[in-house]
């Protein structure tokens, strides 16, 4: 991506240009004043800047995210700010409630953080390693679709079916995860998908 | 009697000169208590009331500390006075002399007691500044309360809070201009001062000032 | 549309906003600061869906946290402004009289940043309240005694007071961005720039363009709210209704600093030190004057003759 | 949406119909307010409550919900009884010149060949007459009564404004001024937009809802062309693109479909697609199926998708139903047909219709496997919540494994708008506690998967071994790795059949476009519609480049628009039969007498001659079509059918109860509730303050909507004594639940048929989990039963009774 190149185009397009000189002249302070005791030091400055996309509806608003730590340097990487992309042709900058809120949806109390697995009968989730929670998960599938695939139908069709699982796909994930998913479904014989496209 | 001057624990000690009691050591603590909390109060209250004056609140800890004790001192003056005023009331009440008192307030200023009637334990003067601290209190611990916010912010409008610092303003004012007249018309008068603190003053004080009184505690022997 | 605020900047710049730039400090004299561009807050009214989003983007920025209420019959939530709810959305039902419809009035409730502040005015504490020559007033959180006399200046009843930590609270007009050439979290959120930031003079052509779309829609009454009691806001309304403001949640008609506390921290300041000096002064005067009222010698003799006379 | 977001603001006229824009997507709304503020454009907002969208409106008009098609059938009438029509356009852009087929008809809001035991249509007639030629039958003057103009004039004749306010409860005056503010719209310099969202589609005949104002926006002219359009505003931030790739049980990516137990072979799946032209000289697009589909098919399978084995033809399921959407997996598990359900994010306990089913349904299962960021209610149905969950954990055997994955900060990808643009975003945030990420969860279920079956055998086990599985990394596919994959590469490289040496398309390139894809297995797409995203000219999805020529909101250079970046679908439609704009200020494409050329990529072949080739390509006709053929179960028009509960019977089919092409499942029936015993009408919806269930997990929007609430009028707050901020209770035949009442001016009685009905508004977002404070949602009241078409539950219309209760619950 680049910063510069929408910046630009943007003085440009909407005339943000204004909003550049009008909105930086506000103070004629002395540069090199000190804060006034009134006022917090800027909370962003040195922080790293990504850019991304609301995950909530479809107008799809332009986000930045400022981290504690740069990820793509490797290092751990802590949101402490989000909020509407300027340069973005849709939002403008501007959020909605939802997504104004975004950073505590990160830091949410009710973030899930590990696989847990709920026995039949049980009145609590356990904590479990992801890998006995995926074998667990492959070895449920398999044994179901062994039992239940449906290869040729009563007319003797080829039909190649599995019906007995069903799988319910996301609405805020990528394209990319999307598809995977596709794959991983769709291979395995799956009728019963569907997603959150009908509420 | 029923029109004694004569409070309980006033007595007289004949000799030369010869000691009279006035006030009672509760009486001189009670006094004194008020008397403290009513010059803290002044001096925090003068805090908040004018910036110029501000640099007091130092003496409290600070504007927040300020802002806490003044309240709470309010609370001990008034409890304080109310006991000074279940104690003095009575005597306090206004007599036909006090009137004439008043009428010859010139030679009140001027120190010419002599032509002055023969009074009771109290003067007009002393009586004026009882009653009148007595109605400054009771305003200032109602308006008082009315913007005490802590406890009792929610209870009260904003119009009308406006109009309690206002009151509260003009009250302590007065009130501390009334305290002023006390302290002054206490050294003023000498002789006074051994009164609230050893509780005792000379005959001839008391002839002079309060010449009913010592001929009522007289007769009382 | 109106440009868009920018994006803030990582890159650290020195603040624009100084001690150097101060109008007014309360309890306190200061030298006329460097002057500033006149800024404002525009909120049109005509414009808002009530979408709190100016709410949680105050919340966000300021670090603030709210705690989760109780619905009480209303979209209002929370309540009231509090310590930590700088901005409300108020929301009436009104039924227009001439033409019988309903009509959602919604207002962005806060601080109006006054020309002439009553809280400033009212605030005891020497630097508790300042106000920059941009217009921003803002509260100093390590010089506010918490004794809530801006509560009783305000005529917006905008101030609270934390009862925990005794210190008063109010929106800020988010200097700490202004200060680094930003507008406030509310206005760069706000999804229909209802809000809007900049030069007060842009501000108000602003609105003029406004109030002509709503004249144009039948609105006859549409105005401008930047009332001059209070020397003008630097947070300003367009009303569909500018004749009544009142049925904006109690929008004040026309809002002034009360009488009363004029006259508390007017005359009665003044008034009330000069009566104590003025005693004080007579004592000594007449002390001076007159000299001490001493018992005399006859007096103790009087005095004996009287208890002896008895025994 | 046939256009985006930006596009909005060069509207003269926006209807908010069946949605509620300005509440559901603030930012979107924006540029509704920059279209009144800056060219004067109006807002109607016709809705059963005076929304947050009425607010900011021009003209509110009240609606009952779930007569929207009365009201929309009504403004057609209006339209056509006084001229306001776009004729050159609906003459030469529409089907209104084709003659219907004998034998087709209506009457008492039925369309003939019903089959009540089925609930559904024998379709053979809906169509149109076809010529010896082979093409449609067509009369430019309008005049045979059989024609398609002439049906639809007499179809929508009885929905007069009189049987409009009867059956709507809208004011008359109202309706018609709404009708006057549409009509005038119909001038070639005038434009009307439509925004809707799931008002419409949340009815037992939500497509027809949709149909409606489609025909409506064809009757003025409004479709492809700017500031027009039929723009769905969809709810989630990639639903649109889990639909483009196809994630529903009959979906192939690009909108193909699995094929059906009945289409044994190949050839009889491709024989029912790939539509032949019905007019002369017109391009039928979905001729080139075969190419989407066969490279889809090399892109799951690779070398194991062979011309010899049908391109792993029998890979694919079969489908014995229409569809296996969540309403019949839901019925399917609740008989006990089903062991497993795997969760990716969603929230069906608070989703779906009638909760106590939705609980019974879980519980029946032996497995289930949740994956989301947050907490869902889903995930914890077995959990004691007293009344807000009240089972008991001991009787409940499904074995429940939650997996957390990551949120919006933590990945990388791309997510497709409303408008259609596929826009990258990168990840900045360290994932909380072991999180992962879903498309590494996914590979990881696979491949694991995948193992067992090649250490054990089992089932048909070739569609999951042979799998393409090409990443770096098996175990963790790379964003752009999988983007590669959707937009398409050249497996073997093509050469020019007349010149063998001359290269068209080198092996291992990213092909540059749909246009490319062949169906001799040379190239590969995962997604035909998404080629050109991620091509040679490297991720033109993470594209931001905000300029854009001549503001006319079209910002072609910022990521990508699917297909092709249009920006405008059906653009060509934009110029009339000649190529010239119907607008000039609103020029999109024009015919510079060689080719189609302008602000957009046009949605037609460049040198498609204006006056042969029309311009709805995705049709073999080439135009739009008023009459949908035998394309929808429940008609080729819509009718006015009442919600299966409804305060108030059918005014035009008095016999009829909800839609007859409904389908039913046995039991569901007889849980209808009706008027009697439920006399409210009840209808859902969400908040702005939080977006489904997720919100309450986040405290701020916690802070700003507190707690569970339903809305009623003063009037019937009066007669059941509830106070504003009080507690009641409100129950249908299917469940009840416990709510603060918010009691408003916003919501009146409306008279329909000579009666007050009275609306009870419910809002979803609460739960037993989160910030906010526990509450119920409206599914526990919602009755089970779907769109005719897509089975969108009926959330908008159903019946409930309500009453004052002293609360507070537990």
């Amino acid at each position: 991506m680049n910063m510069e190149l929408s910046r630009r185009h943007f003085l440009k397009g909407a005339g943000a240009g204004l909003a550049g000189t009008t909105v930086g002249a506000f103070g004629f302070g002395d540069i090199e004043a000190a804060y006034a005791a009134s006022i917090r030091p800027f909370k962003l400055a040195n922080l790293t800047e990504t850019r991304n996309t609301c995950p909530y509806c479809s107008v799809a608003c332009g986000i930045v995210m400022y981290s504690k730590g740069d990820l793509k340097k490797g290092e751990k990487a802590d949101i402490v700010h989000i909020e509407g992309d300027a340069d973005h042709p849709t939002n403008r900058g501007t959020l909605c409630p939802k997504g104004s809120a975004l950073l505590d949806f990160v830091h949410s109390e009710t973030r899930l953080k590990y696989p847990m697995i709920r026995k039949p009968g049980s009145n609590k989730f356990e904590r479990a390693t992801w890998d006995v929670a995926l074998d667990r998960i492959a070895r449920l599938m398999k044994d179901d679709r062994d039992q239940n695939f449906i290869a040729k139908n009563n007319d003797g069709t080829t039909v190649n079916r599995w019906v007995t699982t069903g799988f319910l796909a996301a609405s805020a994930t990528t394209n990319e995860t999307a598809f995977i998913t596709y794959k991983a479904v769709r291979s395995a014989g799956m009728l019963v998908f569907d997603n959150q496209a009908r509420v | 009697m029923a029109d004694s001057e004569v409070a309980p624990g006033d007595g007289i000690h004949p000799g030369d000169p010869v000691k009279v009691d006035r006030y009672t050591a509760g009486a001189r603590i009670n006094h004194w208590i008020t008397a403290a909390s009513l010059v803290l109060l002044a001096i925090s209250g003068l805090a908040l009331f004018h910036p110029s004056l501000f640099f007091l609140t130092a003496l409290f800890g600070g504007g927040s500390w300020t802002r806490v004790i003044h309240p709470w001192l309010g609370v001990i003056l008034f409890f304080g006075f109310f006991g000074l005023f279940l104690r003095f009331w009575k005597l306090n009440l206004w007599k036909r002399e006090d009137g004439t008192w008043m009428a010859k307030i010139r030679d009140v200023i001027a120190g010419h007691d002599e032509n002055l009637p023969e009074l009771g334990k109290y003067n007009a003067g002393q009586k004026m500044v009882f009653w009148s601290m007595s109605a400054l209190i009771l305003v200032l611990i109602t308006s008082g309360i009315v913007i005490w916010d802590q406890y009792f912010g929610p209870y009260f409008t904003v119009t009308q809070k406006r109009v309690a610092v206002l009151v509260h303003a003009g009250a302590a004012v007065a009130a501390i201009c009334v305290w002023i007249v006390h302290v002054y018309a206490a050294i003023w008068v000498r002789g006074t001062i051994s009164a609230m603190t050893r509780g005792q003053v000379t005959g001839g004080w008391a002839w002079r000032h309060h010449r009913k009184w010592l001929r009522d505690l007289v007769t009382r022997h | 549309m109106y440009p868009p605020l920018p994006n803030p900047t990582v890159t650290p710049s020195a603040p624009k906003l100084s001690d150097k730039n101060l109008m007014r400090r309360s309890a306190s004299t200061v030298p006329q600061g460097e002057s500033m561009q006149q800024v404002a807050k525009l909120i049109d009214t005509s414009k808002c869906i009530g979408c709190k989003a100016c709410q949680t983007a105050c919340l966000e920025w300021n670090n603030l946290r709210e705690e989760v209420g109780v619905n009480a019959g209303s979209y209002t939530n929370p309540h009231d402004l509090t310590t930590a709810s700088w901005t409300l959305m108020r929301f009436t039902e009104w039924v227009n009289p001439e033409t019988q419809d309903l009509e959602w009035l919604i207002r962005k409730d806060g601080c109006m940043h006054c020309a002439d502040p009553g809280c400033l005015k009212a605030c005891p504490s020497p630097g508790a309240i300042v106000q920059y020559t941009n217009g921003i007033v803002d509260f100093v959180k390590d010089n506010c005694i918490g004794c809530g006399y801006c509560v009783k200046g305000c005529p917006f009843n905008i101030p609270r007071i934390s009862k925990a930590e005794g210190k008063a609270y109010k929106c800020s007009l988010c200097s700490d961005r202004v200060a680094v050439g930003q507008g406030p979290a509310c206005a760069k959120a706000c999804p229909t720039q209802a809000i809007v930031f900049g030069p007060k003079e842009d501000m108000k052509k602003h609105a003029e363009g406004r109030i002509k779309d709503l004249k144009s829609r039948g609105y006859k009454n549409a105005g401008l709210y930047d009332p001059p009691g209070v020397g003008g806001t630097h947070v300003m309304y367009v009303l569909h209704h500018a004749d009544k403001p009142q049925i904006y949640a109690g929008l004040p008609n026309n809002p002034v600093i009360s009488p009363l506390v004029e006259v508390w921290k007017g005359a009665v300041k003044y008034a009330g030190l000069a009566a104590i000096g003025a005693v004080a002064a007579l004592g000594f005067l007449h002390h001076a004057v007159s000299g001490p009222n001493r018992v005399s010698r006859e007096d103790e003799e009087a005095a004996k003759r009287l208890a002896e006379g008895k025994s | 949406m046939t256009n985006s977001w930006t596009d909005i603001k060069n509207t003269d006229l926006v209807v908010i119909m069946g949605g509620n824009a300005a509440e559901a997507h603030p930012c979107g709304f924006k540029w509704v307010t920059e279209a009144k503020a800056n060219r004067g454009a109006k807002l109607i907002v016709v809705d059963p409550r005076y929304t947050r969208s009425a607010s900011v409106a021009d003209l509110y008009a009240p609606i009952r919900q779930g007569t929207d098609i009365a009201f929309l059938l009504g403004v057609i009438n209006y339209c056509i009884k006084n001229d306001k029509v776009q004729w050159e356009y609906v003459k030469a852009f529409t089907s209104a010149p084709y003659v219907v087929k004998a034998g087709f008809k209506y009457e008492d809001g039925l369309f003939d060949g019903y089959d009540e035991t089925k609930r559904d249509y024998n379709r053979s007639n809906w169509d149109l007459e076809i010529g010896p030629d082979g093409n449609l039958v067509v009369d430019e003057t309008l005049q045979n009564p059989r024609c398609v103009w002439n049906m639809m004039k007499a179809h929508v004749a009885e929905y007069t404004p009189e049987m409009v306010s009867r059956i709507c409860g809208t004011p008359k005056d109202k309706f018609l001024k709404v009708c006057e503010m549409i009509a005038a719209t119909s001038a070639k310099d005038k434009v009307m937009t439509s925004m809707y969202a799931l008002g419409w589609t949340q009815h037992s005949k939500g497509s027809q809802n949709i149909r409606g104002m489609a025909m409506l926006q064809l009757l003025l002219g409004n479709i492809g062309v700017r500031g027009g359009g039929m723009n769905a505003l969809r709810g989630h931030s990639n639903i649109q693109g889990l639909t483009d790739i196809g994630l529903m049980s009959n979906l192939i990516p690009g909108y193909m479909t699995i094929p059906t137990e009945r289409e044994a072979t190949f050839d009889t799946y491709m024989s029912t697609r790939g539509f032949k032209p019905l007019r002369p000289g017109q391009m039928s697009f979905f001729q080139n199926y075969k190419k989407f589909f066969v490279s889809f098919q090399k892109a799951m399978w690779a070398s194991a998708a062979t011309a010899e084995n049908n391109w792993a033809y029998d890979y694919l399921p079969k489908l014995d139903v229409p569809a296996y959407d969540v309403l019949r997996a839901f019925e399917l598990m609740h008989q006990g047909k089903m062991n497993g359900y795997i969760c990716q994010g969603f929230n069906p306990l608070m989703s779906f219709p009638n909760r106590k089913k939705m609980t019974a349904a879980l519980s029946k299962l032996k497995y289930l496997i949740t994956m989301d960021p947050l907490e869902t209610e889903t995930a914890r149905f077995w959990e004691n919540h007293g009344e807000y969950n009240d089972v008991d954990p001991t009787k409940i055997q499904t074995e429940v494994i939650q997996l957390p994955s990551t949120c919006f900060a933590e990945d990388e990808g791309a997510l497709v708008n409303s408008g259609r643009w596929l826009q990258w975003h990168w990840a900045g945030a360290t994932p909380p506690g072991e999180a992962k990420l879903d498309s590494w969860i996914m590979a990881q279920i696979h491949l694991r998967l995948k193992a067992l079956y090649q250490k054990e055998g089992g089932a048909f086990a070739e569609p999951i071994t042979n799998l393409h599985w090409p990443y770096k990394d098996p175990n963790d596919p790379s964003p752009e790795e999988l983007a590669k994959e959707l937009n398409g590469y050249v497996i073997e490289t093509v050469t020019d059949p007349n010149d063998p040496t001359k290269i068209v398309l080198e092996k291992g390139k990213q092909v540059v476009g749909f246009g490319v894809l062949r169906d001799d297995g040379k190239t590969a797409c995962g997604n035909w519609i998404y080629a050109g995203s991620f091509n040679e000219a490297g991720n033109n999805m993470a594209r931001r480049d905000n300029s854009d020529v001549d503001d006319t909101g079209a910002f072609s250079k910022w990521a990508f628009s699917w297909p092709a970046n249009r920006r405008i679908l059906y653009n060509r439609a934009s110029a009339d039969v000649n190529g010239k704009a119907w607008d000039p200020s609103r020029k999109l494409i024009e015919w510079d007498g060689t080719k189609w050329a302008g602000y957009d990529v046009p949605d037609i072949a460049p040198g498609a001659k204006p006056d042969v080739v029309g311009p709805f390509i995705m049709n073999p006709e080439g135009t739009a079509r008023f009459f949908t053929r035998g394309l929808m179960r429940d008609g080729p028009f819509p009718v006015h059918y009442e919600p299966f509960e409804s305060p108030v019977a059918n005014a035009v089919a008095p016999k009829v109860r909800g839609n007859p092409a409904a389908r039913v499942f046995r039991g569901d029936m007889e849980q209808f509730g009706d008027a009697k015993e439920f006399p409210y009408a009840a209808t859902s919806y969400r908040l702005t303050e939080h977006f489904h269930f997720w919100t309450k997990h986040v405290q701020p929007n916690a802070v700003v909507q507190p707690e569970f609430f339903v809305e009623i009028s003063e009037q019937l707050a009066q007669e059941k004594g509830v106070k504003s901020g009080g507690w009641v209770r409100v129950w249908s035949k299917r469940g009840s639940i416990k709510a603060k009442a918010v009691v408003t001016k916003r919501i009146v009685p409306l008279i329909c048929d000579g009666k007050p009905i009275h609306i009870v508004g419910i809002p979803l977002h609460w739960g037993f989990t989160g910030a906010a404070k526990k509450g119920f949602g409206p599914n526990s009241l919602t009755p089970y039963v779907g769109d005719a078409n897509i089975e969108t539950p009926e959330y908008k219309a159903f019946l409930v009774d309500i009453e004052s209760i002293s609360g507070p619950v537990a």
